[in-house]
């Protein structure tokens, strides 16, 4: 990277080195990872969803591709915050020291939450929380705290009681009105709003009538849901005054760029890490490119540049 | 004979040959000499066919031989993305693949005879393993089952290697008539196996893997789930085992049967 | 098609020959595809959106490719339905005589639907209307009216006093719980609904910064959004009794089988017209197709026949 | 010479040549019979290269050229669909094309002597009008620009069949240094037009169609917009005119200079 371009960018007081981080649930913990890609170049690893008690997941068959995207509804299997802390803390100790990281956090209620970071404020190494409240894969908890204001403001209010920390509220896409929803949540203290997770849809196999997923429904992602994702991006980061970052289907440079441009601070690589387990650098270096060809010299220039 | 597998790569990769070989079958050669130098038999390799596709995620192969330069793939046709691959032409420098990937074939030290039972299309992860252990002068059983004569795949690489190829097909028209479970057990009355291998629908190595057990005969099991990652990352393909469950693609795709909990059909029924 | 195959659907008291229809504003009123179709083949023609005043639409550009999809904000731009009732019903009168049309109305307000309504009603080979409380692509009115159960269930009564024709509500997925704007209008009187109409988006061009359409946010169709309206129209239908038409993606067969399963009566093609000039008697052909391979003597069978 | 065009239909297509003809452009050679045999010049065909690609739209191209069963596009490589176009080998038979559509260049009773005004690309759908026109004992005079020499497309059709070729370039490698207004006032200076007939940038559409209406010529342009139908159903395309939207996919894309108000970019703008 050339000396000229500053790609550090801020989330409230977290400083990253580059605006490129991976999106929770595709990218495991990094190890798997580790084999191709350099994870000291991520701006932040951003982990699966971290539960206080084991969850089993859902049924089989868990994903389904769709024209541009999948669907998936694995449904947070992890094995408890104890598990996560021994295993994937430890390893991401050890191997990625100088990569910030953003625990991904999963609950049945305001109380499960909670309990997952008391815990994780036992422990260093742990940059920010992105706290779930979007995930359409479970029953309880899940995707309900996230399409509701009071709720949504309700398990922000309670993390943010529970930690220091930089504090993310990751917002659903399944809603009448994001804008209002991330205002909530900023009222209640979160330092920054992530979105989007995925959008709920479901996939049928004509010829044996049966839904592909044993849950019926998922979550889409992917290529085909940027267009969606831009849009709250763009409605969510003119409306709040806390940092957004951006996702759903980046999977290169320009795409990184647009997002940017929509007006988020930092942008995370999900579904693309799946078709090429290098794409969370590509995404970099696609942007560092940008960039240079276009005379950036700070890559958080780009936040909210989007001329209308 | 079970070293850790070779770390994964991305490799791309260009079609030497593309042939159907049956009815809604092909053999794809490809030239990829990385993975061709480490995958070990009953690794597969995650195949991109194309960058500007609909359909995005890759798709799981098992490496059905390798030698030199040359990875071969034995696929069948089924949907969009096979469909593709059928039309992939030599000289095509359009994909890549992540591998070699998983567990493959266990093989125990000492090992000197192997029941290999292939059912369909499960051949394509045992031609490796049956050319590498003939290599090593173990003797190699084998018992193939198919729907009909002409989807009975590999059958010269098996009869090369092997010193019993036993046939089954389910409308007679080549061997016995009716299911491999038939030479399965003539083959486990007649002889004594140290190991057993098999790979094929699952309803098949239940069955199968049943018979292993009651004889005795320590049996692995080649699973095939939805895969998106193939690294281990997305837990997409997970297999119910005794210990919980376990990601196909890097605890896999080789299990040891008696640690398989067979409770969940997880591949679309229509494959 | 085989005599023993029935592909006939009804539609609360509107029987149409077979469930394939037009997805409204894709398929103008038929005429740019007489050159590639039979149109006495179709299902039903569903017209464009017709307001009781011209309407001039938005800026260009208007359109923007997206993976495996695109966005629109075309605005309804449409000759208002004086000239509609002398050229396209007209024309339709002497073309498509056979064919069931369904005329889609728009309005700023609900006085305004119901003036287009009003002055239908004088006219004759109309054989229902579906009234667009869903287009993302209008400042007042428009998606508006389907975002929220009151006004929903607002429109709907008010066209349904105006009219006794079979009346459709076009609903909008860019809400939280589409199940309950569909109760709303149900109990409101609609003798039908119709979903999905497109997902609010977005395209950005990194290299000069500026969104791809003038009017920056628009409507997402195509393949890209076929699982989120396979989802909602698999709720919908099994949450209340009025039929349902599904759309989203529609371009084969198999589409037409999986969203009847979830739960359709009908199904309308869209963005695969603009594909495919001879999309919709694809699907038809593939519907029926399906049928004699799969043993189904009726269409209408398929109907909710998803099995769980 | 104005008949009304005939009707559009989906027609098959295989790739006879497709070759790079400069830094960024290449010429296309499609095998298309039924469209080559009713094809006007100025119309246009609109072009499925996959179907199971992400980039799901058509795109539209001007048949540069028409002769026998074959129609010829020349075209500029821009985004995802032009560089899938450029990978197309012969013998490929994935594509096929809706057409011929819209209202091509009108060719007035007793026309003695046209301009023909190209810029950069804006030649594609001018050289069937010149061979069609030369054919007819019309008298061709050709003002040309590019940005650079190497970038002057369709050099030998205009050289065969015009008169006059007056060339500008950007930077001055061939012909006079700037913009193709150049030429086209010199020519206006000189000689006497019964029409003119221009395709390009719109910004240079614009300017050239000013300078005619100065010279009191009149002038037909071909103006290009993001088009996802083609056929009119969509108005994803619109012109404004005089008279209000247009489309231009049938309406247009040729239409009289004077009707159309220059008052909307619609193109992406980074083409
Ligand atoms: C470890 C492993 C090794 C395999 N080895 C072989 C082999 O050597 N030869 C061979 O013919 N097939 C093999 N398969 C199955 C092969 O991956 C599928 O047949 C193929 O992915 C189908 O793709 P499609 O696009 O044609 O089908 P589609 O049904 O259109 O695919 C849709 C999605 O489902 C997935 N899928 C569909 N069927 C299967 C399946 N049976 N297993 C896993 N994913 C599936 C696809 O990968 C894709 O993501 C293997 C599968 C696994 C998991
Ligand atoms: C009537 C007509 C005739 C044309 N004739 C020619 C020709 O002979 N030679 C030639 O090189 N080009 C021609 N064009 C322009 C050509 O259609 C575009 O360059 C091409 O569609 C770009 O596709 P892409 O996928 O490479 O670009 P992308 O930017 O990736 O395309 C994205 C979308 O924008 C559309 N688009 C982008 N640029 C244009 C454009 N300039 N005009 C219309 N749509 C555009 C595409 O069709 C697609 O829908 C013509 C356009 C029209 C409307
Ligand atoms: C397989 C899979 C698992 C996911 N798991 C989680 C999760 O545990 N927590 C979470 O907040 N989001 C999860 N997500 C959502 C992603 O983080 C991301 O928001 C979404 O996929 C959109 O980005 P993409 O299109 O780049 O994948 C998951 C997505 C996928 C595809
Ligand atoms: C260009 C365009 C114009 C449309 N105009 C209308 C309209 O006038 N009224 C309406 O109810 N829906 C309109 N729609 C929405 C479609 O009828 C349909 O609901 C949507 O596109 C989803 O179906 P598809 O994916 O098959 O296109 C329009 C869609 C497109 C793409
Ligand atoms: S395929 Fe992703 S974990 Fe196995
Ligand atoms: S491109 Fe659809 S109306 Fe012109």
């Amino acid at each position: 990277m050339s000396v000229n371009l500053d790609m550090s960018v801020k989330l409230g007081t977290l400083e990253l080195a580059n605006p490129v981080m991976t999106a929770s649930g595709t990218f495991a913990s990094g190890r798997e990872f580790a084999d191709f890609i350099d994870l000291s170049r991520l701006g932040a690893i951003v982990t699966k969803g971290v539960s206080s008690e084991p969850w089993p997941g859902n049924a089989s068959p868990r994903v389904a591709e769709t024209a541009s995207g999948m669907l998936n509804s694995i449904g947070l299997q992890n094995p408890g915050v104890e598990a996560f802390i021994k295993k994937d803390l430890a390893w991401l100790a050890e191997h990625a020291a100088d990569t910030p990281v953003i625990v991904n956090v999963s609950g049945h209620s305001v109380d499960d939450y909670v309990r997952v970071i008391d815990r994780l404020e036992e422990e260093d190494a742990i940059d920010a929380y992105e706290v779930n409240i979007s995930c359409p894969n479970v029953d309880e908890g899940g995707m309900a705290f996230g399409t509701d204001c009071l709720s949504a403001a309700r398990v922000a209010a309670s993390c943010r009681a529970a930690t220091d920390r930089t504090l993310i509220v990751k917002l659903s896409p399944n809603v009448t009105d994001i804008v209002s929803i991330a205002r909530s949540v900023q009222d209640a203290g979160a330092d920054a709003v992530s979105l989007i997770n995925t959008l709920l849809g479901m996939a049928i196999d004509a010829s044996t009538r049966k839904p592909m997923l044993a849950r019926v429904v998922g979550g889409l992602s992917g290529p085909a849901i940027k267009p969606v994702a831009l849009r709250m991006v763009w409605q969510v980061s003119s409306a709040v005054d806390i940092p957004v970052i951006g996702m759903g289907g980046v999977r290169n440079g320009a795409d990184a760029v647009e997002f940017m441009l929509a007006g988020a601070s930092a942008v995370a690589v999900g579904t693309a890490n799946f078709v090429d387990p290098t794409a969370a650098i590509r995404v970099l270096d696609g942007l560092a490119e940008y960039c240079r060809e276009h005379g950036v010299s700070r890559a958080s220039e780009l936040t909210g540049a989007l001329e209308l | 004979m079970t070293a850790k597998p070779s770390k994964p790569i991305i490799e791309a990769v260009s079609v030497v040959a593309n042939d159907r070989i049956t009815e809604g079958v092909g053999l794809m050669v490809l030239r990829a000499p990385k993975v061709a130098a480490t995958v070990r038999p009953g690794q597969f390799v995650h195949l991109r066919l194309d960058t500007h596709s609909e359909t995005i995620l890759r798709r799981p192969f098992s490496v059905h031989r390798a030698s030199g330069d040359h990875v071969e793939l034995l696929y069948q046709v089924l949907g969009a993305g096979t469909l593709h691959m059928a039309e992939k032409r030599p000289g095509d420098t359009s994909m890549d693949v992540v591998g070699p990937l998983g567990h493959g074939w266990v093989i125990p030290d000492g090992l000197r005879h192997a029941l290999l039972v292939a059912g369909g299309l499960g051949a394509a992860p045992l031609g490796m393993l049956a050319e590498h252990l003939a290599g090593h002068g173990v003797a190699v059983s084998i018992a193939q089952g198919a729907p009909t004569a002409t989807r009975l795949v590999a059958r010269q690489l098996f009869k090369r290697v092997a010193r019993v190829v036993e046939v089954a097909t389910d409308d007679g028209s080549a061997g016995e008539r009716g299911l491999v479970t038939g030479p399965v057990a003539r083959l486990l009355a007649t002889e004594r196996f140290d190991v057993a291998y098999t790979c094929g629908p699952e309803a098949m190595q239940r069955v199968v893997a049943g018979m292993l057990a009651e004889a005795g005969v320590p049996c692995q099991v080649s699973l095939e789930r939805l895969m998106a990652c193939g690294i281990g990352a997305c837990l997409s393909c997970v297999v119910t085992t005794r210990d919980g469950f376990k990601r196909a693609c890097v605890d896999g795709p080789v299990f040891n049967a008696e640690e398989v909990l067979w409770d969940a059909s997880q591949i679309p029924p229509k494959h």
